[in-house]
């Protein structure tokens, strides 16, 4: 016979608003099996918690529900009031008549009578709860970072400074991302460069961080504290501590007609190549899908100029297993493809350009050694266009959201383009100035007030060339969307920032969710916006969201953060709401036929084949069995179990049936 | 071969040498046209204009007469009674009580099962395979295709070629041996049904297309719409007028520079009928069909240029 | 919960729209993509954008400038904007509607006869005939406005070149398309 | 005479559609009072037995509801359980059971409203459709007494 105690909580005049708490106490007061009930005002109040302890002593109560808020909320709370008063925390359930009731339903019988119901089931289902007690697992303290942008970088610094051991895993041959790429940032014009290289080296040099650079994680395995990570080392086709990083390779590289990517195709750059000069680490590596020696099998001109012998033609990538604690997904974003915009005849015409083409013109370092030249014959735009929301808030598209960054990057541009070019005329096409932030609607205001950029209210139709110009047909709505058209000499589209390549593969290698446009998903959008609904996965950056510099450091400081958290405790719990496989006496030894059935499905490799062995040795029958440490719980084994062999705390198979009678039959 | 025809009115009357160049054409490659019996008109811009249900029974009916001889595929070569086909076969495919409606308006059954091509459609499923083999006389022009607005647009219901920059036309002027220049006014309107109505307006779009064509040395332009064909064509003095210049490249319709191509006689394609003479300047045969790799040569050279 | 809603308040014109043409003018943005690219927008009193921008207001004066406007004729049906919108809005059905509720309106911009005039003539056409009689259609139509010497100067070449027929193609089914023409709804309210 | 009021059982994934329903509370969305949620870890532990239980013991309706595809928080489970119905569909018309009175959807933790909408849909349905009789004249159950149920 059990003893079960029953709290009805009033949540202020939250649930009492439209439920009778007194009356769904006294009627499941009267249930079989219930010892005490009563009803409280605010049961998760520390008075409250008290009246719950000690009715737990004083009734001798072996089981207790607590009807209130949704036990995503204060479960945790009562379990441990509940340990405290000696009573097995997992024997504590909660039935959710706020969220669920209260909250839903008008003031009614009705409702009343649906939190009996409620409260009733929970009775029944604490009947066949069992004790059980929290498993513990340890905590590798490394964390690992996947890519090396200004967040990851970021990211791996702040976990580094708390002490900890970082991997960096980085798929280009250099860390720095697409702010290494910038020229000058807003709102202050800070160059981009100066102000990230002195981070890049300090990434490079610290003792705490591990560098893979050109490499990729190609699995992850196991949960939070104990990761399993294989890495995808690329070949580099180099030894790198003999190279001294001293270029000579590059320069003598026949190949020298290769679009280069960091300057976004306005450049080129041989077969053995570091991205830029800065790179880190400042090692060549040889892109064999163009070097002469991999297309015809002659060349090797690096190899004979190679002072210190370090070109390696014939080596292998290389697979890295790491244990690590914590993950930061620090992979960025990327830049829409050429194709588009046919009606801008982006990827058609060699003078429209992207924003980042624009940046590598406007940078001291790019192609143009920071001049504006337009790319299909090298003259200085008399007239630029800059066209905002390209790609963005564009649904026809598939681009609902706005991409943030670039009415600020747009704005700076025409400023950037106005301080370089005098006698100039710039124009911005755009929909709405989204300038929230620090100093960026002053910057705006400042690029139209006084460098006297053309801003013109309405999207831009149509662009072609002609005659050496490219005419762009827009309208200005704010005079009524009478349409006009501009012989524009460049033309730049601010193209919607969009998930990076691979990132839907990287999120399901790692097992975190993400939203449609294949942007990873955090956790809770206020309140979790750098975890995700992955124990031990962290968010920073753009791979999340556009997002602009100063909010990607912020959100990889904050990652870094809850990773420093987690490495605080040498151990942590979890709740023991696992599967386990039924034992029996021998000879049957368990209902289990060794199927392995739910071995194929379950994702977290929990199943393990247990032999059952005679006394010669001989193995008689193989069994499944949980690895508790593994298990998380989800019960998918359970439902697929043919002889109901494996069960689940918590939600057993007599819990859940107990649950629908009880609901179902009043 | 047979295939379902339907020529539509202007077929019959002001473009009567697109009928006459297509017909011409199908039978080089062995296709038989079999015409829609007792069909009617498909009510154009004029039924949509000012009345929706007119709009929709008037093409359905031309459907159910053609599902009723056991016709699969209709061609439609004009662009305009293609895009009205098209339109109003998705709308009554997407709502049942109104495909309902329209069928006892019309009194006839319709299901909605034949397939309607346009010319371009039409050519790629039954002629290009052959066509290369039978180029005698390449079409050695500098053409610029035109593809107008009906051809193309709703993307989203026709589902034909790209909706900018389109390129299926191009693609057989290239095979018939010519060279189609890359311009801007490719998919954009030359005025459409105003051309009684709103001769002006006409002449100001039409004019803007002809410009942009005869800036980017097009020796002919290429259509596939008899309302193109005429407000380009018989609307010249009008477009001259309004450039203030003389324009005097012919229009070509697409059937008639495929039929030039494998030979037939400019008689039978119906050229005399046009209202801008067509004096295109006699180029001297090449040996083999399509020189590609010069062409495609010349074409990036401009490109860059 | 919202379908008693729909019940209590009578449907306003953007309702009407949206059950009419599947359109919901709310959608709009004013980016202007569609005057933009809009061939006859400089022609337009009010451009396509602004055209959604009044029909956004609800306010029953700017609808009515729009039934009476010049613009809702002029479109040419080219469907660019719709092509082009990046919220997918169909301005050509809206177009329509707009014409055809000032039609039946009475309320239509008298620089329009003429583009109304050939219309209903080519309607005219198909109603006795089947199908459009071209010539008839001009004379009809010249007799509608009164544009005597209108393109009569290209009539004989064009007779010359075979272009126009001298007698109509009658179908044989042409009962059938008057009574298509009888059982729409408007033609029986003598609306069209 | 009294309209009829079905009992519906919805049994919902933890992550996604129990949060979804936290969520129509805290939006404050009204529904209607006849479903009751049965909280499970993941869509991927209900197995058919659980649902022919709840017909047996007079449910009129059912509402299964996890998380959208590829957003499950234990990656698969999600996908068993709709590869599972698939399967099972079949076999439940086969054998008379009534699978129209089985709603499936996703509802995701952001979705309070859908929450809602999915609840009334399924209440209206049911309702149309009328008390599940059928099953009740052959349920098991009524041949025996209930503890003979929790055997499993």
């Amino acid at each position: 016979m059990s003893r079960i105690g029953v709290f009805v909580c009033h949540c202020g005049e939250n649930i009492s608003a439209t439920v009778n708490c007194e009356k769904v106490a006294k009627i499941t007061g009267e249930l079989k099996g219930v010892e005490f009930s009563t009803d409280y005002k605010y049961m998760c109040s520390d008075p409250g918690q008290t009246l719950l302890k000690e009715a737990i002593k004083e009734h001798k109560l072996d089981g207790v529900v607590v009807a209130a808020c949704s036990p995503r909320m204060h479960e945790p709370t009562f379990r441990k009031a509940c340990a405290e008063a000696g009573l097995n925390p997992f024997l504590c359930e909660m039935s959710n008549i706020r969220e669920h009731c209260s909250w839903v339903h008008p003031k009614d019988d009705l409702t009343t009578e649906k939190a009996q119901d409620l409260v009733r089931v929970m009775v029944e289902k604490v009947k066949k709860n069992k004790a059980l007690n929290s498993i513990k697992v340890p905590v590798t303290k490394t964390a690992l970072v996947i890519g090396g942008g200004i967040a990851g970088i970021q990211a791996a610094l702040d976990i580094a400074n708390c002490g900890h051991k970082v991997i960096m895993v980085e798929k280009q041959p250099s860390i720095g991302g697409h702010m290494s790429q910038l020229s000058e940032t807003f709102p202050t014009l800070d160059c981009s460069q100066c102000i990230l290289t002195p981070r890049m080296v300090e990434v490079a040099q610290h003792p705490n961080i591990t560098l893979h650079t050109y490499s990729e994680v190609e699995v992850v395995d196991g949960f939070i504290g104990n990761f399993k990570v294989k890495i995808r080392k690329k070949s580099k086709s180099l030894d790198e501590h003999l190279c001294t990083g001293c270029g000579l390779c590059t320069t003598k590289c026949p190949q020298k007609k290769i679009p280069n990517e960091f300057e976004r195709g306005l450049g080129f750059r041989p077969a053995i190549y570091v991205p830029f000069p800065q790179a880190v680490p400042n090692k060549p590596v040889i892109d064999r899908e163009n070097c002469t020696y991999y297309i015809k099998g002659k060349c090797k001109v690096c190899e004979i100029v190679c002072p210190t012998k370090a070109i390696r033609f014939d080596q292998e990538d290389e697979i890295v297993e790491v244990a690590v604690g914590a993950i930061v997904l620090a992979t960025g974003f990327d830049v829409l493809q050429p194709d588009f915009f046919p009606e801008y005849g982006y990827g058609k015409y060699k003078d429209v350009i992207d924003g980042l083409q624009f940046e590598r013109l406007a940078s001291a370092s790019g192609p143009t050694q920071g001049q504006i030249r337009r790319p299909s014959d090298g003259k200085e735009p008399k007239k630029i266009v800059f066209v905002a929301c390209a790609g963005s808030r564009d649904p026809a598209k598939g681009i609902e959201y706005c991409s943030k960054i670039c009415c600020m990057y747009t704005a700076k541009h025409a400023m950037l383009y106005k301080h370089k070019v005098h006698d100039g005329t710039p124009y911005v096409f755009y929909m709405d100035i989204r300038a929230g932030g620090k100093m960026y609607e002053e910057f705006v205001r400042r690029t139209i007030v006084e460098d006297g950029t053309h801003y013109v209210r309405g999207r831009v139709s149509t662009i072609y060339e002609k005659n050496g110009k490219l005419i762009v047909r827009g309208a200005d709505t704010l005079m009524g969307g009478i349409p006009i058209e501009i012989e524009a000499d460049m033309v730049v589209l601010a193209t919607a920032g969009v998930a990076n390549k691979g990132a839907e593969e990287l999120a399901q290698t790692v097992h975190v969710s993400y939203d449609s446009y294949k942007f990873f998903a955090e956790a809770h959008p206020k309140l979790k916006p750098v975890e995700t609904n992955t124990a031990g996965i962290f968010l920073a950056g753009a791979c999340q969201a556009p997002k602009d510099i100063p909010e990607s450091v912020a959100a990889a400081s904050g990652a870094a953060v809850k990773v420093a958290a987690l490495f605080s405790n040498d151990e942590l719990t979890r709740d023991p709401l696992v599967a386990l496989v039924n034992r029996q006496p021998a000879p049957v030894f368990s209902t289990c036929v060794g199927c392995f059935l739910c071995q194929s499905v379950c994702p977290y490799q929990a199943i393990e084949r247990e032999e059952i062995k005679n006394r010669n040795g001989e193995v008689i029958k193989t069994l499944a069995r949980v690895n508790e440490g593994l298990c998380q719980g989800c019960g998918t084994c359970v439902a697929l179990c043919r002889t109901k062999a494996i069960d689940i705390h918590g939600y057993s198979n007599q819990q859940v049936y107990t649950e629908i009678m009880a609901l179902l039959n009043d | 071969m047979k295939v379902g025809f339907y020529p539509g009115c202007s077929m019959k009357g002001g473009a009567r040498e697109y009928q006459e160049s297509v017909s011409a054409l199908a039978k080089v490659f062995d296709i038989e046209l079999v015409e829609i019996p007792d069909w009617n008109c498909c009510g154009a811009t004029a039924a949509h204009n000012l009345n929706k249900e007119l709009s929709l029974s008037l093409p359905a009916r031309i459907m159910a007469l053609a599902e009723r001889e056991g016709i699969s595929d209709i061609v439609v070569p004009c662009a305009a009674c293609y895009n009205r086909l098209s339109i109003v076969k998705h709308e009554l495919e997407a709502d049942k009580s109104l495909s309902t409606r329209v069928a006892s308006i019309i009194d006839l059954k319709y299901e909605g099962t034949t397939q309607i091509l346009n010319i371009i459609q039409f050519i790629d499923k039954y002629i290009t395979d052959r066509l290369e083999e039978k180029v005698v006389k390449p079409f050695d022009y500098k053409a610029a295709c035109y593809y107008g607005c009906l051809l193309v647009r709703p993307h989203s219901i026709l589902k034909f070629d790209r909706v900018e920059d389109p390129q299926s036309m191009d693609v057989l002027v290239k095979k018939a041996g010519g060279d189609a220049i890359d311009w801007a006014y490719k998919t954009e309107c030359c005025g459409a049904g105003m051309s009684v109505s709103r001769t002006d307006t006409v002449a100001r779009l039409s004019g803007n297309i002809m410009k942009d064509a005869v800036d980017r040395a097009a020796e002919v332009v290429v259509v596939a719409c008899p309302m193109c064909h005429s407000n380009l064509d018989m609307r010249r003095p009008e477009i001259n007028k309004f450039l203030n210049e003389k324009i005097d490249i012919p229009i070509l319709y697409i059937s008639q520079v495929l039929g030039l191509a494998v030979g037939l006689d400019a008689k039978t394609l119906g050229l005399n009928r046009h209202m801008t003479e067509v004096n295109l300047p006699v180029k001297p045969v090449r040996e083999i069909p399509v020189a590609k790799e010069p062409k495609k040569v010349v074409n990036t050279q401009k490109l860059e240029a | 919960m919202s379908a008693s809603h729909e019940h209590i308040h009578p449907l306003t014109l953007n309702d009407e729209i949206r059950r009419d043409t599947g359109v919901i003018i709310n959608k709009c943005y004013q980016c202007g993509k569609c005057s933009a690219g809009c061939p006859v927008a400089t022609e337009m009193e009010y451009p396509p954008s602004l055209v959604m921008r009044m029909l956004q207001t609800e306010d029953p004066l700017h609808v009515e400038k729009l039934l009476k406007s010049m613009t809702i004729w002029l479109c040419v049906s080219c469907e660019m904007c719709l092509t082009r919108c990046p919220m997918e809005i169909d301005i050509p059905s809206l177009m329509d509607y707009m014409r055809q509720k000032s039609y039946r309106a009475k309320k239509t911009n008298p620089q329009a006869k003429k583009i109304i005039a050939f219309h209903k003539s080519f309607l005219d056409s198909i109603n006795y005939t089947g199908r459009l009689y071209e010539m008839g259609l001009i004379v009809d139509y010249k007799m509608r406005t009164g544009a005597m010497m209108q393109d009569v100067a290209i009539a004989p070449k064009m007779f010359v070149k075979g272009k126009l027929n001298p007698v109509p193609e009658f179908i044989k089914g042409r009962k059938k398309i008057a009574a298509i023409f009888n059982k729409i709804q408007d033609k029986k309210e003598g609306k069209l | 005479m009294q309209e009829f009021e079905p009992k519906i059982v919805a049994f919902v994934c933890n992550w996604c559609t129990y949060a979804g329903a936290d969520l129509t509370g805290t939006s404050r969305i009204k529904y209607s009072a006849n479903v009751k949620i049965i909280r499970f870890p993941c869509t991927g532990r209900i197995d058919f037995m659980i649902l022919m239980k709840a017909f047996e013991n007079g449910a009129d309706g059912i509402i299964v509801s996890g998380c959208h595809p590829n957003d499950c928080h234990y990656s698969t489970g999600n996908f068993h359980a709709r590869r599972r119905w698939i399967v099972f569909r079949n076999l439940l018309n086969f054998t008379g059971i009534d699978t129209e009175r089985i709603q499936f959807s996703w509802v995701s933790a952001a979705e309070g409203f859908k929450w809602a909408d999915v609840v009334n849909n399924t209440v209206k349905k049911i309702k149309e459709i009328g008390p599940y009789e059928n099953y009740k004249k052959i349920a098991v159950s009524t041949l025996f007494n209930e503890e003979g149920a929790s055997n499993e």
